[in-house]
């Protein structure tokens, strides 16, 4: 069962190279925040997935800081972006 | 081979992808991401180095507070590269120098004594006269908590630095963060649920940290982070840098730690000394104005120096 | 290989490349993203180190993970500083570059983007 | 003991198909990020590796956790809910703006 959890830890991870890419491609604003959301999510799913494979829960409240903070910085892009004095 | 070791090539892979990716890209903003998202792949490999306290800390500043920071900062600088990037042959030299600082320390990894050198032993055991059992936290706020004294000094220093780049008419005015004008009132939402939630995660940081992975700094950051997300929202003011109250919070965290330092001379025989049967006690009590020391300086760090509204 | 040695080699070369960001990159904000991943290189070599010190039932020595909470906690209260201190260079002189061609040709500089 | 086995099992076999699940919808998740023409569809395709994906993982590893763990677990996909939906309504309206200039 631990090697399934860290398999599916690393598509999961490996998925992440592909939101990477579409960082690199995004043209607007508005797709490179999207990509970083769904990082912010895959990196959350691939901790929790490590902490039943590893039995550690502690690593879960590695995940609950995350889900907080992540959600705070994809705020604090959405609303300081419109905020700047060039757009590039 | 182990599938836990292909998870481990992925991150270094991927980790190594996002810092090429900051050194190359141009766009600046472009740059403040990728850094962020170094930030998010650095705290997971901190959880497979299993130095779980440091991926709290990681997450929390990380991609937490220093996103903000940044961000802050590119609403208040032209990012446009004014200035022609340097030319083609001292990039080769300092390419050639810094792949020849890597090699050295890779191999000095290489290198590294077998068997490791080990403090663990000694750390553990001290643990049952601490009375905490968290060995990190032991090692911060026992055995070195000199360090972590001056760690308190130099953030109120760093903010001392800021606040006096303030030009003259700003000074003891009110920082700014970044303004949204919230139309739909969505942030107003989220700003009025998240940070109960939030306090109530750092209280429970700060409560576990005495015997599991968690503590003070990963609490503030926390609690920095729910501060500003209400003050963006327009829920909370910004306070006024001359606020005697601010200033009184601002420096309570390392006021805490310098009384119980010397107060260690009396009930203990040395600066910084705990009494055995009170240690935890005493502990937690200096982690619990240090958590809102930390988290109000982090949050006027973030905010920068003060701006408008000064009183000359 | 073990994953230690592997993040390990991961942590060199992060620095390597913090450090050519520092040194190449005119941009002072670059400069110190820059410098913050050569500081995150350091502290995983030091994780590193306290990974291989496992022992006692711990799974790493938790002195240089403390010395790494230290040293992160330090290096954004550096960071802060270093900002503020960018913000207020472009504020006064309305420019932010730090290379000596733009100070060499006063009268050029910040015209094209 | 027989039965105690069976319920393990039922356990190996929940857990895998719903984690599978789960990754399942962070694949479709990025996929639909990738290619999805417009940055309105492609927003769709993002809140379901959000909500199902990351719903779906932490439904399977349920069983594994004990009471105060799994409890976390539930916490943090409400929180993701939370912020990602907030998250979203914010980024859909930047894209609002934006489109004009692109």
């Amino acid at each position: 069962m631990d090697n399934f959890l860290f398999a599916v830890a690393a598509f999961v991870l490996g998925l992440l190279i592909l939101g990477l890419v579409c960082v690199l491609k995004g043209s607007t604003l508005a797709d490179r925040m999207m990509s970083a959301q769904l990082l912010g999510t895959s990196g959350i799913a691939a901790l929790l997935l490590m902490a039943t494979a590893v039995s550690e829960p502690a690593i879960i409240d590695v995940a609950l800081a995350l889900a907080l903070l992540a959600a705070f910085a994809s705020i604090a892009f959405a609303t300081s972006s419109g905020d700047r004095q060039d757009q590039e | 081979m182990t599938v836990a070791f292909i998870v481990d090539v992925g991150l270094a892979i991927l980790i190594l992808f996002v810092a090429g990716w900051i050194v190359a890209v141009r766009s600046t903003f472009a740059a403040v991401i990728g850094f962020v998202v170094y930030g998010l792949l650095l705290s997971l490999v901190w959880v497979r180095l299993w130095a779980i306290d440091i991926a709290l800390t990681e997450a929390a500043i990380g991609s937490g507070v220093t996103g903000a920071l940044l961000l802050r900062t590119l609403s208040r600088i032209s990012t446009v590269d004014t200035a022609q990037s340097a030319n083609k042959s001292f990039r080769l030299i300092a390419g050639l120098f810094c792949a020849f600082i890597s090699l050295a320390i890779a191999l000095v990894i290489i290198a590294l004594p077998e068997p490791a050198p080990t403090l663990a032993p000694e750390a553990s055991a001290g643990l049952p006269a601490v009375g905490v059992g968290n060995p990190v936290t032991a090692v911060l706020l026992a055995y070195r908590a000199f360090d972590t004294f001056l760690e308190k000094v130099v953030l109120v220093l760093a903010l001392v630095g800021c606040w006096s780049l303030a030009a003259d008419r700003d000074w003891g005015g009110t920082p700014v963060l970044w303004r949204y004008s919230d139309p739909d009132g969505v942030l107003k939402f989220l700003a009025q649920t998240l940070p109960p939630i939030g306090v109530l995660v750092a209280i429970y940081m700060l409560w576990t940290g005495a015997d599991n992975p968690g503590g003070a700094f990963q609490a503030s950051a926390m609690l920095a982070a729910m501060w500003m997300l209400s003050i963006v929202a327009g829920l909370t003011r910004m306070p006024r840098t001359n606020d005697d109250r601010l200033r009184l919070t601002l420096v309570s965290g390392a006021s805490a730690f310098l009384l119980l330092g010397f107060a260690g001379f009396g009930i203990a025989g040395s600066f910084l000394a705990y009494p055995p049967d009170y240690a935890k006690a005493l502990i937690v009590a200096v982690e619990i104005p240090m958590t809102i020391a930390v988290a109000a300086t982090l949050v006027m760090l973030v905010a920068g120096p003060p701006q408008r509204g000064g009183v000359s | 290989m073990t994953s230690a040695t592997l993040f390990g080699l991961c942590g060199a070369i992060l620095i390597g490349l913090g450090l050519f960001e520092l040194i190449t990159d005119p941009h002072p904000l670059r400069k110190i993203l820059g410098f913050n991943l050569l500081g995150g290189g350091v502290f995983l070599v030091l994780g590193v180190v306290a990974r291989r010190g496992a022992a006692a039932g711990y799974f790493g020595d938790p002195v240089p993970q403390a010395l790494v909470i230290t040293g992160i906690v330090v290096a954004f209260s550096a960071t802060a500083l270093a900002v503020a201190l960018v913000v207020r260079l472009s504020e006064v002189s309305g420019r932010v570059s730090l290379t000596s061609q733009s100070s060499e040709q006063p009268h050029s500089d910040g015209a094209e983007g | 003991m027989k039965s105690a086995m069976i319920l393990l099992l039922a356990r190996d076999i929940f857990t895998i198909v719903t984690v599978t699940f789960g990754a399942f919808f962070f694949l479709a998740g990025t996929v639909g990020l990738i290619r999805f023409p417009d940055t309105l569809t492609r927003l769709h395709a993002l809140t379901k590796a959000d909500n199902l994906g990351l719903g779906f993982v932490a439904l399977g590893l349920l069983p594994w956790a004990g009471g105060m763990v799994a409890l976390k677990i539930v916490c943090v996909w409400i929180l993701v809910q939370f912020s990602s939906s907030t998250a979203s309504q914010l980024i859909a309206r930047l894209a609002q703006q934006e489109r004009p200039r692109a």
